[in-house]
């Protein structure tokens, strides 16, 4: 049994494009701890979208500040904190409806936080003094996420 | 820092395939609707090869929205290939499937479309 | 022309096996930058074994200290600096000689120095109150070592 | 937190086969030389298959160096097949060549070894 989660930190830049160096350290973090591919892709593209929403819409672009991902260990889970200096979402994830994009009646945009909460087991979006952040969870012993 | 999308297009007759190559994110505009947007005025029938897309985001798939909302518009049929399972998935998830089919490869893609 | 470096930073927990994700992510920075898939393979090397070092011989294996790994992309290389808090590398890299490991005369490891010096460009060793560190420096428009 | 190595062995008269799944670190040593002490009295021909092994490290590649001392010492012959490019490049770097020939595939391994 783990008493204390086995703490791993990333610091990026905030630029588009470092979303990847955060999806693959992620990605390595599950894989030591035995997560399948399937469920490893589910958290690659649940992490890379957060750390988005963080560098452009937490950080707004603005290279003086950072972005840190804070992945930890569990006996079961591994949680994943994505934390950007802005002020955190006040809102619930949108449902796309792909009708209403088609009909140009919706931005074509808009997915990220609905497919965030659709891959991964718990998504819970916090706001502080200093920042805010996104938490994530994915569970070891989770079926892949199918719908 | 963000490696360029590259699109190959193969055009003959009514049908043509865009092959693109690379991750499809908020930088792939030119290579997704730029490319979509020249081809030429008889196209019926659209082939998007994913095969060597290792990646994309939720802002490259809303260019591939706003591609099939285009060719929605001038009645052209789109179908897709080559994406990996977890792609197959999320393309899914977010309904893309009710306007475009996702096949495993160039052969099957070719016979949905006709 | 890049003024400040783009820093990006990774602190690892002192495992054997977390090398592994420093790996991964100096590699997916390395490839940001467009280093050919050979370059990204030496990296990767150079960085697990610096990284092996740091956790054996640096933090000795103590699960209270941690390992620091900075990642600066400059105009033209990238900068990886592995930071434990041992009290750092007082010798040069011991040169293997395969004809005396397989005698029996040398132990059989005693690698990783040699094999960090012969994939990177540029190595350095640095002991510090705070800790130590191995800098390695590999640049972008060099060949793949062959020697 | 690390996974095991797995070693599938084939053997056939005085030839046998090590085939190594995973990573090769400090913790395969059971998968190395402990499938490597196991093997049959009368194996004169040793092939070490890497060709699903991810990663090696140097303490990995330390544990390969004593199969080899061992195998040298009785004479059993030894070649490996199936490196990426990469660590065919380190095992040449650290000498390893001089003890046993590097092959692309299990084909020119087994022809090698005679
Ligand atoms: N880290 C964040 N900080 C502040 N606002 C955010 C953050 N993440 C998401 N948001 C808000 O939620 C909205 C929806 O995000 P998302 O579903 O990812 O779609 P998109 O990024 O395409 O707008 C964003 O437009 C933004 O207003
Ligand atoms: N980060 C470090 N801190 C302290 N000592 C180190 C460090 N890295 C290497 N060394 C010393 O250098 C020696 C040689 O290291 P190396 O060539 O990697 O081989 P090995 O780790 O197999 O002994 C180690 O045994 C250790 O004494």
């Amino acid at each position: 049994m783990i008493v204390d989660p086995i703490v791993t930190e990333l610091r990026l830049p905030t630029r588009l494009g470092f979303e990847k160096v955060a999806m693959y350290t992620a990605a390595s973090v599950a894989e030591l701890m035995g997560f399948s591919p399937d469920r490893v892709d589910d958290l690659k593209t649940a992490v890379a979208e957060a750390c988005i929403n963080a560098i452009e819409h937490g950080n707004k672009l603005n290279e003086n500040l950072g972005v840190v991902v804070t992945l930890s260990i569990e006996d079961e889970s591994l949680e994943v904190k994505i934390r950007d200096q802005g002020a955190g979402v006040h809102k619930v994830a949108h449902v796309p409806d792909i009708d209403r994009k088609m009909a140009g009646e919706e931005t074509p945009r808009g997915m990220g936080m609905f497919l965030i909460q659709a891959l991964v087991d718990e998504v819970e979006y916090v706001s502080e003094q200093s920042g805010s952040y996104a938490r994530l969870v994915i569970h070891l012993n989770a079926e892949a996420r199918t719908d | 820092m963000v490696t360029q999308t590259k699109t190959k297009v193969d055009e003959n007759g009514d049908l043509a395939v865009l092959r693109f190559e690379g991750d499809i994110t908020s930088h792939s505009e030119e290579a997704v609707l730029g490319k979509y947007r020249a081809l030429n005025a008889a196209t019926k029938k659209i082939l998007l090869d994913f095969s060597k897309v290792p990646y994309l985001n939720s802002s490259g798939i809303a260019l591939v929205i706003q591609l099939l909302m285009a060719a929605n518009k001038a009645s052209q049929k789109v179908v897709c290939f080559g994406l990996s399972a977890h792609f197959v998935k999320v393309f899914t998830m977010l309904g893309l499937a009710k306007y475009t089919s996702l096949h495993a490869d160039e052969t099957a893609a070719r016979e949905a479309v006709g």
